[in-house]
C-alpha cells in the first residue's frame, strides 16, 4: 500500500506547518443519519466568517430515511471555499470525508487523483461493507492507492471524548459528526465558536448533549492539533480574501428567494398572499415564507397546485402580491390557470424550483429543463415574462425585479431556479433595504373614465382596480374581452387586437430592463458562451480558463429569458460561435435560434448534477475547433 | 361623480349590471339570479365589497349580470379563487357561484376542501343535474340512467348527493332551495350570509333545454307540497299538505320512517325535531328523495366553528404583535453575520 | 331603392332559364332556434348527391339558446360548392339567407357587392329589429342597395302551405326553415328526396310533423318554380365535377376522427379505451364514440381533463388503445400526465380541437394556437410527435397515422385538429378498410430475456408487456428508470442516456415519415407558403392565384409537426422566401426558424375565424415585395 | 423458463419484488407490505392478474416492492389510472395504494369519483395524517394545531375524516384497520377484495419520522382494548378489555352513547348491533372518535351495487349482440351516399 496508515489513536503528536492554499473543495458523506447536512453548513458558517468566498452543494437521497448503511442512503455535502470567485462547487474534491463504506463507495469517483480521503474505519465492519456493495474491505487491499487515506476509528474516539456525559451509547455516538468537524476545522485552521453556539442554543433543554456534542468537537480539533498526522494531511490556510467591505452572511437560494419576494413587495407596498403545495424541492420556499408572518405574509397550503396558484391570482384580483411556487410536475399542473392571468392581465410572480424531467423525473436532483415550458407551455397565445436567476444570492435580486414586473405590467412572471440554487449556500454582502428602489402600487381609485381593460399607453398596463373600492365594480374573466371594458367579446377585431396587445406588453418589457452586459470577456471574439441559471458558476471558471490559455471566449448571463434583452442579438452576432451549455436537452439553444437566426450550439449536460468547469472547457474547446 | 353609494338606497335593480342576460329563455339561472338580487338588496351589502367568484358553464356566467365586483374563472377552481380573495382580504364578502359539472365533477375537490377549511364563503352550486354549457351531458348528479350525447345508451353511474358530499366533507353549514321558490331562496342565503365560514347551499335549478323537470317530482305546485320537507330548527319536521306527515325514528335502528299524525296513534310527539346543530340527524335529512320521502329543503346543518381566513389572520396578528416593528433589515441580519471592513 | 321589392305572395309566375357557376358561396343565418344548421346540413347533403365538391363552416352562438332574436343569439351555416377543388368554405358570400333582422345584421358584410339576399321581410317587425339594433328597418331605407335584396314573408307562406295539419301557429312556424330549404335548392336545382326521407324517419312518431314540413319544404321549391322571381335571382347550375369515381358521402373532422380511431385500432388488432371529458370544441368526438359501442369502443367521461388522460393512460398500460381528447384548457390540464405517458413510454393518442385562446378564450372559434404547447409545453426534456389534419376528411387518415406512431414507437402522440375542422363537412371518398394496412400489435408474451425497458434497435421502442401476461410482472412509474430494468434509477450517467433515447426515439419517426411534398408548384422558386392544419384550402387557393399570376409560389403542407419531415430543411432551402400563414401569432416560424435557420416570415391570423384566400393572397403579394 | 405460474404455491415472499425496500426503518408501511403479501398469498391471486396502481408518496412506493404488475403514477391520479386499467380489462385485479395527501389533498376528488361511480378496485388509503415524502408538512387529515414546516405555528383546518368523506361520496364498502394489527388488516383487506365495486380500506399508519404515535391513542397495546371498537356484521358494538363497553343511541335523537352493559340496568339488548348495511349507523360510527367514544374498525360499510365496469361492458356487450359481426365499413357508409362512376 502507498499510504502510511494512521491507528485510531493520539500517537502521531506534533504539529505541522500550514501550507497555503487558494480554494479547497470538501465534501462530508455518510449516512443520512449521520448528521452530514448538519456538518456541512456548520463547516460552512465557520468558513464564512473567516471571509473566504465559498459555494456548498447538498446532495441528500430521494427516501426519508432510507436503511442504514446502504449506498442510496447516503447524504453528502460538499463545499468549495477559497479567496475568491468561488462561483462553482468545485469539480473535484480535494478531500473527502466518508463516514461509512457506503459514503466511501458513492464518492470516491469524485476525489482527484491524490485527494485526500478521512474514513472512520470503525464503521468498515463486514455487515457495513457488505451493504455498500464491497467484496473486500477497500481499506485492506490496494484499490485506494491512488489518494491519500487516513483512517480513522472516529467512532472510538467520539465514546471517549464524551464518556462523561453517561449517554447511551447510541446517543454518545451521534456526536460522530462533531468530532469530524472538529477535525476539518482544524485542518483549515477554522474556529468553533458558531458551532459551540449553536449547539448551545439548540439543546437549551438537554444540555448534556450539548456538553457532549461540545466535547466532540473539541476532541476532533485537538486530535488534529496534537496527532501527528501524515505530512499529506498537512493543514491548510487559505489566505484571507480582499473583498468588497460590507456585512455579510451565507445564504440558500431559498432564503434568498422568500427575502427578496419580501422586499419586492415592500417596494410597492403591498402583503403578500403564498398559495403552494409542498414539493420537492420547492418545499422549503414555503417553509420560509410560512415563517414570515410577522411581516402580514400569509401563507395558504393548498389541496393541489392548481388551488396553490388560484388561490394566489383570487389574492391579486383582491389587492395582494399573489405567488406561487412549484417544480415541473405541479408548475405542469398550473398551465391552464397560468392562461387564466395572461387573459385577466393580473399580477402573479411564479417560482419553479426546476429539478430533473420528465414527470417525476428525479426530484431531488437539479436540472433546467422547464424553460421550453416557461416560454412556450400554454394553450393559446399566451406570452409571459420569464427570468431566471444565476446564483443562490442572485434569487434576492431576481425575485424582487419579478415582483416589480408583475405589478407594472399586470402580468404573471415566471422565475426559473433550480434544485441545486435553492439548496446551495455561498456568501452575501446583505443589501440595505432603505436603498432599495420602491416601487409603490397605485391602485386604480378613480370612477371618473374607468374602464378594467384601457391600457397605459406607455406599459400597456391594465388598471389594478380591487374589490372594496366603491365605483370601480367590474368583472373579469378567462373569456377574451373587450379591449376597454373587459366584458365577454366574440368579436373577431377585438380579439385580434387583444392577442397583439399581450404580445406586445410582455415584448415591450425588453424596453424596461437593462441591456445585456457581459459577465467575462471581449465584445467581440470567437466564442460567446451564453447560459443562464445555476450554470454561471461553471461557464464563468470555463470561459476564465480558456481567456487564460489566450482564447477569444466571452461569457454572456442570461436573468431575462422573455422577453430576450433588446440588445441580444446584436450582441451575440459579433461573436464567429456561439455555445450555449445548459442543463437541458438545447431548450435555450433553440430559443436563441429562433430568436436570431444564429447557428447556437449546444451543450447539454442531463446527468441531473451541476456542470464541471471541466465539461465546459471541454465543449469550449471543441466548440473551438468547429 | 361620486366614489361613495349609499347602502341604504340600494334596490335589487341596483344589483343588475349593464349586460344583457344570455341565458335561454325559462332557464332557473334567472329565477336565483333575482332572488340573489333581491337578497343583496335586503341584507343592505356594499357592492365594492361584494364579491362573485365563479367557474365555467351556464350557472357560472353569473357574476356578469351582477353590478358587484366579479371573477369569471376558469372550470372548477371558482373556491380557490375565491379563497385566495377572502385571504387576501377578509373584509370582502365573497360568493361562490359553480354548477353541478363545475363543483362537483372537475371541481369537487376544491369544494371539498373549501368546505373542510371553513373558509368564509357562501357556495352557490346551482344543479341542474347536467352540463348545460356543453350541450347537455350527464354530470355527477345526474340520475343513473340519464340518456346525453355522451351515454346515449343511459348513464350508469350512481349520481352523488351534493349535501351529503358537502356533511362527508366536514361542512358546516349546509342548506338547500329551489331556483323558483323565490321566498325560500332569499331566506336560506341570508342564512348562508349569515353564517360565518364556508356555507354550502344547493340551488335545484332547472335547465330547460337538456333537463327539463328534472325536479318537478318535487318543485311542481301539485307535488311540492307531499314531496317537499321544509326543515326549520327547533320545528318538528313535517310535511304534507294538511302538515300532518312527519319523519320519525325507527326505533333502536337508527333509519327513518314517514308517519301521519293522528293515524296509528301518531302524535306530533313523535315526530323528530330539526336541530340544525345535529350532524347525523343532517345526514339523513340529505339523504331523503321521493317517492318514498320527501325532498329535505332549508338548512339542514348549521354549526359554525372558526372560519380559516379569520383564523390564519389572528396567525398573523399574533406574530405582528410580538415584534415592534418587524424588519426586514433585521431579518436579513438574523443569525450569523460577519463584517468585512472597508 | 335600386331593387325591385317582391311582395311574399305567388304574383311572380315564370320560369327562367338557370345560369351556369363554377362555384357558389351562400350562408343561412338565422335565430338560434330557426334550425339554420340543421337547414344548412341538409343542403349539403342534396348538394353532395350531385357530386358537387364542397365546404362547409357552422357558426353557431356561444350561447346555448341566448333570447330570440338577439345578433349574439345568430346561428349561420355556410357551404361554398362547385365543380371541383372547393377546398375552403369562401371569402364571401354570393347568397345570404336572413331569417330575422340580427341575422342580417350579423352577415351581411361578408355578402359580395352585388350578391343576393333572401330576408323573411314578416320577422322584421319592430321589437326585432330594435333587438337587432337597427334604428331603421334597412329594408325600408336605402342601406342595401349594393345587394340583390329579395324579402319574402316566408312565415305567412309557411303557414299557408302547413294549414291542413292543425298545428299549433308556434309548431307551424317551426317550418318556416324547410320552407326556406325548398327554395334554395330550385335556386341550384337540387333533389329535395334525401331532406324528405329524414324527416319521415325522424317524426316517425309524429308524422303530421313530418308530413308539415315536407309541405313547407315542397312549398318553397313550389315557389322558386313558380314564382316569378327576379331576374337576379335566377336558378343556377353547378356543371357536374369530373371527380375521381368511388363511393362518397360528406363528413366533419369530427366523424372521419371517430372513424380513424377505429380504423387504426382495428389495423392495430386493439379495442379502444377513450377517456376525455366535455369541452368545446371536441366534445363532439366523444359523442361519436359513444355510439360505436358494438365495436367494443369503451368511452368514459372522466371527472376532468386529469382523470380522463390517466384512464387513457391506464388503459394503454392494460393493453387497449388509449385516447383521450379535449380542446386548449383541458390539453393544458394533460400537462402533467403527458409527462407520465412520455416518461412510461406508453401509447396515447391526444386529439387537441383547437380553439382560440388564451385561458377560456372563445371557446366556439377557431385556432391553431396550442401548437408551442403541443410541441414545448411540458415539464423535462420531454418531446412527444405531432401531427395535424389539414382537412375535416383528412382526420381520417391522420387518426390512423397517429395509431399507428403511438404504437410502433411506444409514445403519446398528439394530433392537432380545430373548431374549424372538427364541425366543417366535405365530400368524402370512403376508403375500403379491407386495403388499409394492418399493423397488428404483438404484445410481448415471452419472458425469456425479458427486460422492461430494454429498447428495440431499430424503433427504440421498449416492448409492451400487458398485465394478464404470466412472467412478465413488471413496475412502471414516472421516477426516472434504469434503462434496462425500468427499476427506479438515480444514476447520473443513465438519466443522460433515457433522456437522449427519449429524444432519438422521437426524431427517429422522422425516417418513418413520408419526405414532404409540395402540396402545389414547383420545388425551387421565389416563395414557399408553409401551412399546417386547417388552413390548407384558403393558402391553396390562393398559392393557385399567385401562380395563375404567374408568380414562382408553391406550397407545403405538413402533416408531421414534430418531428418535422426529415427533407423538409431542404425543400424549403430551395426557396428565396418562406411565408407561414398560421391562425396564431406565429408559433410553426418560430419552429421553423429554429430548426433550420430560416428567416421564415409570418402572416398571423388571430380573429377566431379561418383565413380567407384573399388575406393569404395579400400575405404572398407583400411577402413577394419583401 | 415456463410461463406459467402455479397458484397453489404461492407464499407471502413469492409476492415480495426484488427491489430493496426503502422505508424508514420502522415505518408502518412494512406492516402494510407484510400484510398485504400474506393476504393475496391467502386469496390465492394470480400475480399477473394482480396490479397495483399508486400515486406518489412514501406509501406510493409500494408498487415497486411486490412481484405483481405495478404502476407508480403521478400524485393524485392513481384512481384514474386504475378506472382505466379496469375499464380496459376487468379481468384485472386492480389494487389503488394511496396516502392521505395523495388521496385526499390533491387526488381528493378522483378518489371521491371512484368510489362513487364505483369502479371495482380496492384502494388502500394510508393515513399517517402527514405529508411523509415530502418531509412532514401536515396534510388533511393533520389534527388541527399540527406544528409542520408549513405550519410553524400550527394548522388551523379541521381535518377531513376519510371514512366519513368515502360515504358521503357514496362508497358502498367502507373499512378501517391499523398497519401493525396484521390480522384484522388482512381480514379487512380480504372483504375489500371479495367486495365487487370500489372498497375504500383507511390503514392508519404510522410515520416514524414525522408524526410518530398519532394513533397511539389507540392502538398502542395498553389503549388499544378500551379504545377500539372492532365492529363485525350482525355482532352488538361492544369494545372494552372486558368487552362490556357499547354503544347505544340516545332515544329519539340520532344521537350515540357508550354504556356499560350491567351498569344502571344495561343489558346487550340496549346495544346496537353492527349492520353493515346501513349506511346511516355507518356515517355514526365513521365520526366516533376518542376520548369519548372508541375509534371503529372494521367493514363500517359493505352494500354491493353493480360495478361501473361491469356496467360499461354489460352496455358493449350488448350492442355488440345487436349486430352480427359490426363492420366498419358499413358504418362509414352509413347514412347519405353517392357513387361517381369510373
Ligand atoms: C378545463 C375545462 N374543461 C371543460 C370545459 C368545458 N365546460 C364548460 S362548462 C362545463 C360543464 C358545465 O356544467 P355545470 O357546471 O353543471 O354548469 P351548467 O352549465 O349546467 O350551469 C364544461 C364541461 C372547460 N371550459 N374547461
Ligand atoms: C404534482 C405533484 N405535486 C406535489 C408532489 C410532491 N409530493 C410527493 S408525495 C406528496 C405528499 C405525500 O403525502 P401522502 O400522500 O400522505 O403520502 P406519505 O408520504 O405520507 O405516505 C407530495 C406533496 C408531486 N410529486 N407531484
Ligand atoms: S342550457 Fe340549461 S342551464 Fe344553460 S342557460 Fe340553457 S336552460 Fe339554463
Ligand atoms: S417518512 Fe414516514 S411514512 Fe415515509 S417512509 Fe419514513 S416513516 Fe414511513
Ligand atoms: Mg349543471
Ligand atoms: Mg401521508
Amino acid at each position: 500500500m502507498a499510504h502510511g496508515k494512521v491507528a485510531g489513536g493520539g500517537d502521531l503528536r506534533g504539529k505541522l506547518p500550514r501550507e497555503v492554499r487558494d480554494a479547497v473543495v470538501i465534501r462530508f458523506a455518510g449516512d443520512s443519519g449521520d448528521g452530514m447536512q448538519f456538518t456541512g453548513s456548520q463547516f460552512t458558517q465557520e468558513t464564512a466568517m473567516v471571509g473566504n468566498d465559498l459555494a456548498t452543494f447538498p446532495d441528500y437521497p430521494a427516501e426519508i430515511r432510507a436503511p442504514a448503511g446502504t449506498t442510496f442512503g447516503v447524504s453528502a455535502f460538499q463545499i468549495h471555499f477559497g479567496v475568491t470567485d468561488i462561483s462553482t462547487v468545485g469539480d473535484e474534491l480535494d478531500v473527502l470525508v466518508a463516514m461509512n463504506p457506503a459514503a466511501l463507495k458513492v464518492n470516491l469517483n469524485d476525489l482527484r487523483i491524490g485527494g485526500t480521503v478521512i474514513v472512520d474505519s470503525g464503521s468498515f465492519t463486514k455487515r457495513n461493507l457488505q451493504k455498500a456493495g464491497f467484496d473486500n474491505n477497500p481499506l485492506e487491499d490496494d484499490s485506494m492507492a491512488p489518494y491519500q487515506v487516513i483512517p480513522l476509528d472516529i467512532g472510538k474516539m467520539t465514546l471517549e471524548a464524551v464518556k462523561d456525559f453517561e449517554l447511551s451509547s447510541k446517543e454518545a455516538l451521534r456526536s460522530r459528526n462533531m468530532w469530524t468537524l472538529g477535525l476539518t476545522l482544524w485542518m483549515y485552521d477554522r474556529d468553533r465558536q458558531v458551532t459551540i453556539n449553536w449547539l448551545r442554543s439548540k439543546f437549551k433543554q438537554r444540555p448534556e448533549i450539548a456538553a457532549a456534542n461540545i466535547a466532540a468537537l473539541n476532541a476532533g480539533h485537538a486530535f488534529g492539533e496534537t496527532a501527528e498526522m501524515p505530512n499529506y494531511a498537512v493543514g491548510y490556510s487559505i489566505v484571507e480574501s480582499d473583498i468588497r467591505p460590507g456585512e455579510y452572511r451565507t445564504a440558500t437560494g431559498t432564503q434568498t428567494m422568500a427575502w427578496g419576494l419580501l422586499a419586492g413587495a415592500q417596494a410597492a407596498g403591498l402583503k403578500i398572499m403564498f398559495g403552494s403545495y409542498p414539493i420537492t424541492p420547492a418545499s422549503p420556499l414555503l417553509h420560509a415564507l410560512a415563517g414570515l408572518k410577522e411581516f402580514g405574509v400569509i401563507t395558504f397550503q393548498a389541496e393541489d397546485e392548481i388551488a396553490a396558484v388560484c388561490s394566489a391570482i383570487g389574492a391579486s384580483f383582491a389587492g395582494s402580491l399573489g405567488v406561487t411556487s412549484s417544480s415541473g410536475p405541479g408548475i405542469a399542473l398550473k398551465t391552464e390557470a397560468l392562461g387564466l392571468a395572461v387573459a385577466t392581465e393580473l399580477p402573479l410572480v411564479v417560482i419553479n424550483s426546476q429539478r430533473a424531467g420528465p414527470s417525476t423525473g428525479m426530484p431531488t436532483k437539479t436540472e433546467q429543463s422547464d424553460l421550453f415550458q416557461a416560454v412556450y407551455g400554454r394553450n393559446g397565445d399566451t406570452p409571459l415574462p420569464v427570468l431566471a436567476a444565476a446564483t443562490s444570492t442572485d434569487c434576492f435580486e431576481v425575485a424582487v425585479e419579478a415582483v416589480r414586473i408583475a405589478i407594472k405590467y399586470m402580468t404573471p412572471v415566471m422565475v426559473l431556479t433550480d434544485a441545486y440554487l435553492a439548496n446551495a449556500a455561498e456568501p452575501w454582502r446583505i443589501p440595505d433595504i432603505e436603498h432599495l428602489n420602491r416601487y409603490p402600487v397605485r391602485f386604480r381609485s378613480d370612477p371618473e373614465g374607468f374602464q378594467p381593460f384601457l391600457r397605459d399607453t406607455d406599459t400597456l398596463a391594465r388598471p389594478w382596480a380591487i374589490p372594496g373600492t366603491p365605483g370601480l365594480e367590474h368583472r373579469i374573466g378567462g373569456i377574451e374581452r373587450d379591449s376597454q371594458t373587459g366584458h365577454i367579446s366574440y368579436d373577431p377585431e377585438n380579439h385580434e387586437q387583444m392577442t397583439r396587445m399581450r404580445a406586445a406588453k410582455i415584448h415591450g418589457i425588453a424596453a424596461d430592463t437593462p441591456t445585456q452586459e457581459l459577465a467575462l470577456g471581449d465584445d467581440s471574439g470567437d466564442l460567446v458562451v451564453v447560459g443562464w441559471g445555476s450554470t454561471f458558476g461553471p461557464i464563468r471558471q470555463a470561459v476564465k480558463r480558456a481567456r487564460d490559455e489566450g482564447r477569444a471566449v466571452s461569457h454572456v448571463h442570461l436573468r431575462y429569458l422573455n422577453p430576450l434583452p433588446r440588445n441580444l442579438g446584436d450582441l451575440l452576432g459579433a461573436f464567429t460561435r456561439v455555445l450555449v451549455p445548459e442543463m437541458n436537452n438545447g431548450q435555450l439553444a433553440t430559443i436563441l435560434r429562433s430568436s436570431f437566426l444564429l447557428p447556437a450550439i449546444s451543450l447539454p449536460k442531463i446527468s441531473g448534477k451541476p456542470f464541471k468547469v471541466r465539461e465546459v472547457a471541454e465543449g469550449i474547446r471543441s466548440a473551438l475547433e468547429s | 361623480m361620486t366614489a361613495t353609494t349609499t347602502v341604504e338606497n340600494l334596490a335589487p335593480k341596483d344589483f343588475a349590471s349593464d349586460q344583457e342576460v344570455r341565458w335561454c329563455p325559462g332557464c332557473g339561472d334567472y329565477a336565483v339570479l333575482k332572488a340573489v338580487q333581491r337578497t343583496l338588496a335586503e341584507l343592505g351589502v356594499k357592492k365594492e365589497n361584494t364579491v362573485f367568484v365563479s367557474g365555467i358553464g351556464c350557472s357560472s356566467r353569473f357574476p356578469y349580470y351582477l353590478s358587484t365586483y366579479g371573477f369569471h374563472t376558469i372550470h372548477g377552481r371558482a373556491p380557490a379563487v375565491a379563497t385566495g380573495v377572502k385571504l387576501a382580504n377578509p373584509e370582502l364578502d365573497v360568493w361562490v357561484v359553480t354548477g353541478d359539472g363545475d363543483g362537483l365533477s372537475i371541481g369537487g375537490n376544491h369544494t371539498l376542501h373549501a368546505l373542510r377549511r371553513n373558509v368564509d364563503l357562501q357556495i352557490l352550486l346551482f344543479n341542474n343535474e347536467i352540463y348545460g354549457l356543453t350541450k347537455g351531458q350527464y354530470s355527477p348528479t345526474s340520475r343513473r340512467g340519464t340518456r346525453s350525447p355522451s351515454t346515449p345508451h343511459g348513464s350508469i353511474e350512481l349520481p352523488v348527493t351534493p349535501a351529503s358530499f358537502a356533511l362527508g366533507a366536514g361542512a358546516r353549514f349546509v342548506a338547500r332551495s329551489v331556483d323558483a321558490q323565490q321566498a325560500h331562496l332569499c331566506d336560506t342565503l341570508k342564512r348562508a350570509h349569515e353564517h360565518k365560514g364556508a356555507s354550502f347551499v344547493e340551488i335545484y335549478q332547472n335547465c330547460v333545454v337538456f333537463n327539463d323537470r328534472t325536479f318537478s317530482r318535487f318543485t311542481d305546485k301539485d307535488t311540492a307540497a307531499d314531496n317537499q320537507l321544509l326543515v326549520e330548527h327547533g320545528k318538528p319536521l313535517l310535511f304534507g299538505r294538511d302538515r300532518k306527515r312527519g319523519l320519525s325514528m325507527r326505533s333502536g335502528c337508527l333509519e327513518i320512517e314517514v308517519v301521519t299524525v293522528g293515524e296509528n296513534g301518531v302524535t306530533e310527539a313523535d315526530v323528530l325535531v330539526h336541530d340544525e346543530t345535529n350532524r347525523n340527524l343532517a345526514g339523513l335529512l340529505a339523504s331523503l328523495d321521493t317517492p318514498e320521502f320527501p325532498v329535505a329543503l332549508g338548512v339542514l346543518y348549521c354549526d359554525a366553528a372558526a372560519s380559516y381566513d379569520a383564523e390564519i389572520h389572528a396567525q398573523v396578528e399574533a406574530a405582528r404583535s410580538k415584534t415592534d416593528k418587524p424588519s426586514l433589515n433585521a431579518l436579513l441580519r438574523r443569525g450569523q453575520t460577519w463584517t468585512v471592513a472597508g
